[in-house]
């Protein structure tokens, strides 16, 4: 895994004190498995995440391809595309977001219920990707909803989407119930529903969500 | 009869049923994790920078800032910054080189023009797609340093083009070096006619005006 | 001004319409099948006005896959326009990169060698058969199959892209096509490869239509759904398997002999009645021929140069001028119009979607039905939004 | 009566036949928890032990059943199936439960909330009660009751007012069109339904479930089981009773409410997390139901195939058969489209209801010819064969019209 | 076989003696020449082309808008000027400056399905790219042109007088600008892009005060760059016009390659 996939060093959970991780060996290798209350939910919530039905463009030819018989995304559980968002707790943005598909996107987005997750597969999704010039291109879907998990490639692989997906099952497992870096659906300030763009004269209003999308300063080094 | 087509569709699923159990035909599926697919040679995802040997691979890069391929990208994913002074490539001759070699992945498009219009051999295309990451603008953006991968990471992956690609650059050596063997012992009598420049002339026509300096 | 009056009319104007308060009927409902919706093949939305479950009126609404084709094919050279047309149609890359190279090639006369000219058939036809099988398992999905056909579809699928894929290097986005040839070689295991897959297409398809053609619901489900008739079909403009679908001769590769298709023999299927039963049934018999064709071009391929040596990739201007090149895609007539100021960027970049044309009658075809043919009538269309949004 | 007497001494250990251990083991059971509490108790700690093992039993079954449909769909379909969640995929189910308990339950600002809350409940309700009569074994039957079959469907029939409710209550376009499909679908199909099993109420003499079971006892020609299945009517009506099992409990070729390609997912748009997992067990639940009811009605309830397997307990019987079914519909689920709303009616109203009518003459013949022995016997069997195929042949004309594979010109 | 161009422009001509047909003929090897109609008749021919026993041009395949700025034409013409001081004549070079209108102009791709003949390529010119934009429509005589004729209008701004429904298809409603024109504008909503280049440079960088000080962490070791000399686009001063529509002089076309 690359490193940056991998979870940072985990800070002691308040119950850690109890119990050792040496002790908790030992005690596997006797057969007996101790685990705490939100390992099992997040094993649970990993092992069955539902993606939504939900394709705009190349990269949901790929999505589909993952889910036919040669990669079977069933596999890893997640074979039951819910056409409906109650239903569904995966986002996967596959394709170009159109600034007309926007509002639509984000309202999808609010529809679904809380423990959601959302994959940004695709060049176009992550930024705009080969469209990124184009006047009715958005230039990448975090600027209006987070994103968990980015899959670059045009289109990426289905197995890459298959990669994609085991990074964000990762990052269900180790998803902290309490403590600083809890979960996004559990985070206090956490508003449930996203500010849905308007159709502007000349672009969307407003052309990003400040809530979620800091675009990071440029920074020029003048002597170069 | 009404439901003899009904019956039919039942038999075909039923085949696929049992045959999913030992006929290969019928079981297609690839374990992805555990079983990964033997790529096929001209697979490409994004371009790496060739460089000549694994030691030093900032050192020996092939490229020299021509900024062609910044030009051709059609999605402008590509942004080149040339260096100042110059440093001995290859063959020897002081050539310019990129201080500043960016790829945005997170726009690159894998369409191979890049490799297609660069004149030196110098770009190619890599066959890595596990890279889904959790932040986009630290880990996409690839700088100089993750592009430069050496000549024997090429024939890796790509067999049959490199050994064409190395065949060839080592045909121009061997005939940059007679021109400058011949231009060096008879000095006075011939003028050392405008041979090629030592590219490798791999279109028939010129590279770009302005982009290699003159030898 | 005369005004002509119109011999088809089309059906409905407006986006919206008021609602129809009837003490008997009951209401008029409004019912957006929006850009997300199981069955629309991607961001295609119709507004739908439901009398119960019949429908009076059926409003397409387009444009949420825009991506701006053709402002970005005047911004970028001839080249660099080449991997933009593998996203038009997504699932056809290489009929949509050969129908901008035939364009360009008629825009700066430029020739090409006979190897290529083959190479280019070879690999539309099996495109063909990709975007053929891959319509008649979505067609069983919007019936409500739960994906068994469609993954038999993409079970050869894969087959055929793993051919596209050894040769051009991507699945999907193969950008294989330049002005005046190709551009890698078609080693000779990929051609046996191609002979293979070519020879076992014929019992999986067999299979296939064992599994619908004959199955009771199915036929009870399409035939007389959407019927098509030809005057309306030419008139709207409706080219490919839904033109011949209505009885209506013309196929661009007997009709314009593009290429070297006027070296093989095979025969154009024709339906009767235009309806989503034909439509399905004449892909099925398109993707015989195209087999036949297969068998024909791959032994005959020649040897010799897959590039004209003449032919330039970069700083390619052609003369000043305009185009118009069209070939048989497998949705239909897929044309580039193209006009030349001589410098290395066209002036303008125009692409003809047989998608979007072919969705001119959507409306026609739907009225009177319920909505639940709505959705095989658009699936029967086969259309995909990166062509028909451009 | 060849085959019975040679195995039975070799099995004589594990007490073959009606009173062997296992078959008395669930009375064991229940005497002794009933017999810890005190007599006026008793009736009552027996009752709830048998709700708690059927909410248990059936709720595990209902489990694996997803777990086996993916596993199964994905077979037919060239692929494994989940199998990365514990070993061969069996942890699945456990994960799926764990995702849906702890999701979270969005109700629409303008839903109507009671009725969007009791709708998953009153589904699940009604398919539960419809297990009070189901007998799983020979000592497994959770309530005798003389009317048993009347009590099924009166159970069973309720389950349409859950569903309008769950598609009236989400307020939603989608839902609303899907309440009025299943409506029309469910009404029409409890006709045929009905109908299909009256020649065997006709015949069995009794509507208590038991008293059918006994009907079906014996063999015939000393191997053949006297099933009702075996009979030419008993087939047909059989076939009715599927066909119209599968309406009921909404299932493939009928899965109008819940079209996903068409109305996004029915009546469940608007229900997330815990309640529409309460809807997916409420439709297994049904499922499972009809097909009991099924097994009783025509493969001869717990009753063993063949004399001489009898050894097997009764309720081990009751389950294979109902594996068999369940594996069934899952064959049809992964191979058929969906018909239309107006030709699903037609099915029913002009296909099913008159083909189940002319089965009631099918029936009271063959009752009033059971005298008829030797030569005769042959005469009857094939009457009654030809006024099972006639009805059908003519009506399938009728109903299938000019849907035939057409032949096309080539230009 | 199909007959000339010329031929069908002359029984054009004899058969609506009020209007213009000029036949434009294309340079390029491709020598698909094409005939303008005058707006006024335009659709009395169009019909006569689709009814026509030995034309039957019933299907019309493309439908293509072209925007044609103003051009500022130089024209040399050789003049003799008499010489003041009496001597002889000289012959002087003149530039003339001649602004040539720029209109808006549809180009219709007439093809035969009955008699399978190719195409007779058809041009309707608006007066100019303001306010005179008004052409009428071709979708009475041919069904198929009902959304591209949508679509010019929506990304060109031509307007088809008598056609069903004329709506914006591609763009949402609300949206005000004609997009494929080739003085629009994009909305600047670059803010910050890892590898932008010339005019996309400037604007992202408008968005961020001289003092962005905060360098993007890890990985990116190589401070990021001045502008390079490659501009993409020569970005051509912003004249901010009357009509609140930000229109750029005369913009260079991206130079593929130099």
């Amino acid at each position: 895994m690359t490193d940056a996939a991998r979870p940072e060093p985990t800070e002691p959970a308040p119950g850690a004190h109890l119990v050792t991780e040496a002790e908790r060996d030992e005690l596997r290798r006797h057969g007996i498995l101790l685990t705490k209350l939100e390992e099992i939910v997040n094993l649970g919530r990993s092992k069955s995440v539902w993606p939504l039905q939900f394709g705009l463009a190349c990269c949901a030819i790929e999505m589909i391809a993952a889910s036919m018989a040669r990669f079977d995304i069933a596999r890893f559980g997640s074979e039951v595309f819910r056409p409906s968002p109650r239903q569904a707790d995966l986002l996967i943005v596959s394709g170009t977001v159109t600034k007309k598909m926007a509002p639509q996107v984000v309202r999808l987005w609010n529809q679904m219920p809380e423990p959601k997750y959302c994959i940004a597969m695709g060049a176009c999704a992550i930024s705009g990707g080969p469209f990124k010039q184009g006047y009715n291109v958005l230039k990448g879907i975090d600027r209006f909803i987070p994103v968990d998990v980015y899959i670059p490639g045009c289109p990426p692989r289905p197995e890459a989407l298959l990669h994609g997906l085991l990074q964000l099952q990762e990052q269900i497992r180790t998803q902290k119930s309490s403590g600083p870096n809890v979960a996004r659906h559990l985070r206090p300030g956490d508003r449930c529903d996203y500010a849905v763009p308007e159709f502007g004269e000349r672009d969307l209003e407003p052309p990003a969500n400040p809530a979620v999308w800091q675009a990071p300063s440029i920074v020029r080094n003048e002597k170069a | 009869m009404l439901g003899s087509g009904l019956l039919q569709g039942l038999k075909v699923t039923a085949k696929n049923l049992v045959g999913s159990f030992h006929d290969p035909e019928r079981l297609t599926t690839l374990e992805y994790p555990e079983q990964k697919a033997k790529l096929p040679e001209n697979y490409r995802n994004f371009p790496f920078l060739v460089s000549e040997n694994a030691t030093d691979p900032m050192g020996t890069l092939r490229c020299v800032g021509c900024q062609i391929c910044e030009k051709e990208c059609p999605p402008q994913c590509i942004y080149i910054e040339k260096s100042k002074d110059k440093k001995p490539d290859a063959t020897g001759k002081m050539q310019v080189y990129p201080v500043v070699f960016d790829i945005d992945t997170s726009v690159c498009m894998s369409c191979q023009i890049c490799v297609e219009v660069c004149p030196f051999e110098a770009i190619k295309m890599d066959q890595v797609f596990e890279i889904a990451t959790k932040d986009r603008f630290t880990a996409l953006l690839l700088d100089r340093n993750q592009l430069a991968k050496p000549n024997s990471y090429y024939h890796e992956i790509h067999p049959t083009e490199a050994a064409e690609v190395d065949a060839r650059l080592l045909a121009e050596r061997k005939a940059a070096e007679e021109k400058a063997k011949a231009a060096a012992t008879p000095k006075p009598a011939v003028a050392p006619t405008p041979s090629p420049t030592a590219t490798a002339p791999k279109p028939p026509e010129a590279p770009a005006a302005g982009g290699t300096p003159a030898p | 001004m005369s005004g002509v009056e119109p011999m088809f009319p089309s059906p409905s104007s407006g986006a919206h319409v008021n609602a129809v308060h009837d003490p008997f009927h009951g209401d008029l409902l409004e019912v957006s099948m929006g850009p997300h919706h199981p069955s629309t093949h991607g961001v295609f939305r119709m507004m739908v006005t439901l009398d119960g479950e019949t429908i009076v009126k059926l409003k397409p609404v387009f444009g949420y896959l825009h991506r701006n084709h053709e402002k970005l094919g005047e911004n970028t050279s001839y080249l660099g326009s080449m991997p933009y047309t593998d996203r038009l149609d997504y699932l056809n890359s290489m009929t949509n990169n050969w129908a901008y190279a035939l364009a360009v090639e008629k825009l700066a006369g430029q020739p090409v060698p006979e190897r290529a000219e083959y190479l280019r058939v070879i690999l539309a036809e099996l495109t063909r058969l990709l975007n053929h099988v891959c319509l008649a398992g979505f067609l069983l999905q919007d019936t409500g199959a739960s994906g068994t056909p469609l993954m038999y579809a993409f079970r050869e699928r894969e087959k055929i892209l793993d051919l596209f894929e050894s040769l051009s290097g991507s699945r999907m986005m193969c950008n294989y096509q330049r002005f005046g040839g190709c551009r890698v070689d078609a080693s000779p295991e990929w051609l046996a490869g191609a002979q293979t897959i070519t020879n076992n297409f014929g019992r999986f398809l067999d299979e296939y239509e064992e599994l619908i053609t004959g199955n009771e619901i199915m036929m009870a489900r399409t035939q007389g759904v959407g019927a098509l008739t030809p005057e309306l079909a030419i008139s709207a403009g409706i080219t490919g398997p839904m033109l011949r679908a209505t009885g209506v001769n013309y196929d661009l590769r007997k009709v314009d002999a593009y290429g070297v298709y006027s070296r093989f023999d095979f025969r154009v299927p024709l339906g009767d009645h235009g309806d989503t039963y034909d439509r399905y049934m004449i892909r099925i018999l398109e993707m015989r021929e195209s087999i036949k064709i297969l068998q024909q071009a791959l032994p005959a391929l020649p040897a010799g140069p897959i590039m004209d040596p003449k032919a330039k990739i970069r700083g390619f201007r052609p003369k000043a001028g305009e185009a118009y090149g069209r070939i048989e895609g497998p949705k239909g007539e897929i044309g580039f119009y193209l006009i030349s100021d001589g410098s290395p960027n066209p002036y303008r970049y125009r692409v003809r979607p047989p998608s979007l044309v072919n969705l001119t009658v959507l409306e026609d075809m739907c009225l009177g039905q319920t909505i639940a043919d709505a959705v095989i009538i658009l699936g029967s269309v086969d259309i995909v939004l990166g062509e028909v949004d451009r | 009566m060849i085959g019975a007497t040679s195995f039975s001494p070799l099995l004589l250990a594990a007490g073959a036949g009606a009173d062997s251990f296992l078959e008395r083991l669930p009375l064991v059971i229940r005497d002794t928890v009933a017999g810890v509490f005190p007599a006026p108790l008793q009736w009552l700690v027996g009752s709830t032990l048998s709700i708690v093992a059927i909410v248990a039993i059936f709720g595990g079954i209902f489990a694996g059943l997803t777990l086996v449909e993916r596993k199964m769909l994905g077979r037919i379909q060239n692929r494994p199936g989940p199998n990365r969640t514990g070993p061969m995929g069996l942890l699945q189910p456990i994960a799926d439960g764990i995702k849906a308990l702890t999701k979270e339950d969005i109700v629409p600002r303008s839903a109507d909330h009671l009725l969007h809350y009791l709708a998953p409940v009153a589904l699940l309700a009604f398919s539960i009660l419809t297990f009070a009569v189901i007998p799983f074994g020979r000592n497994l039957v959770p309530l005798e009751l003389d009317a048993a079959v009347l009590y099924f469907f009166a159970a069973g029939a309720a389950s349409e007012l859950a569903i309008f409710m769950a598609g009236w209550a989400s307020r939603n376009k989608f839902s609303l069109l899907a309440a009025m499909r299943a409506l029309a679908q469910l009404i029409s199909y409890e006709l045929p339904l009905l109908l299909s099993f009256v020649p065997i109420i006709m015949l069995a003499g009794t509507l208590s479930m038991t008293g059918i079971i006994d009907a079906q006892a014996g063999w015939q020609l000393g191997f053949i089981p006297r099933w009702y299945i075996f009979t030419p009517w008993g087939f047909a009506a059989f076939v009715i009773f599927l066909i119209a099992a599968l309406a009921e409990s909404n299932r493939s070729p009928f899965d109008l409410p819940e079209a996903e390609s068409e109305l996004i997912a029915g009546h469940l748009t608007e229900y997330s997390g815990f309640k529409y997992a309460l809807f997916f067990m409420a439709e297994y639940f049904g499922m499972i139901a009809l097909s009991g009811m099924a097994i009783t009605l025509f493969l001869g309830g717990w009753r063993a195939p063949l004399p001489f397997l009898e050894f097997i307990p009764s309720y081990a019987w009751f389950g294979a058969k109902l594996l068999v079914l369940l594996l069934f519909f899952i064959w049809i689920r992964g191979t058929f489209p969906r018909l239309r709303i107006d030709q699903l009616t037609r099915l029913a109203w002009k296909f099913l209801v008159p083909l189940a009518l002319v089965n009631l003459g099918t029936a009271a013949f063959w009752s009033l010819t059971s005298g008829w022995s030797g030569a005769l016997q042959l005469v009857r069997w094939a009457l009654t064969i030809a006024m099972v195929i006639g009805p059908f042949v003519l009506l399938g004309r009728g109903l299938s019209g000019t849907h035939r594979p057409r032949t096309y010109r080539y230009a | 076989m199909m007959e000339t161009l010329e031929q069908v422009r002359d029984r054009l001509l004899a058969r609506f003696p009020g209007g213009e047909v000029t036949l434009i003929a294309n340079p390029g090897p491709a020598a698909q020449h094409s005939l303008a109609l005058g707006l006024n008749q335009a659709a009395a021919m169009a019909l006569f082309l689709r009814d026509d026993p030995d034309l039957r041009l019933d299907y019309c395949s493309n439908v293509t808008g072209v925007d044609w700025p103003e051009k500022e034409i130089v024209e040399s013409t050789k003049v003799t000027v008499p010489d003041p001081a009496g001597g002889p004549a000289k012959v002087v070079e003149q530039k003339t400056k001649r602004i040539q209108p720029g209109y808006l102009e549809v180009v219709y791709h007439l093809y035969s399905m009955a008699l399978k003949h190719g195409p007779v390529i058809v041009r309707l010119r608006t007066g100019n790219r303001h306010d005179q934009v008004t052409v009428p429509s071709f979708t009475p005589v041919w069904r198929s042109c009902e959304f591209q004729e949508r679509e010019v209008f929506d990304l060109f701004g031509v307007k088809f007088s008598d056609h069903p429904d004329l709506r914006r298809i591609l763009m949402w409603d609300e949206f005000t600008a004609h997009p494929m024109r080739k003085d629009y504008v994009e909305p600047d909503d670059y803010e910050w892009e890892p590898t932008p280049h010339g005019t996309v440079l400037e604007k992202a960088k408008a968005h961020y005060p001289a003092t962005a000080v905060a360098a993007p962490t890890a990985a990116v070791g190589a401070a990021h760059h001045t502008p390079a000399a490659a501009a993409v686009t020569t970005a051509a001063p912003v004249v901010r016009s009357d009509t609140g529509l930000e229109t750029r002089a005369t913009p260079a076309p991206k130079e593929g390659t130099p």
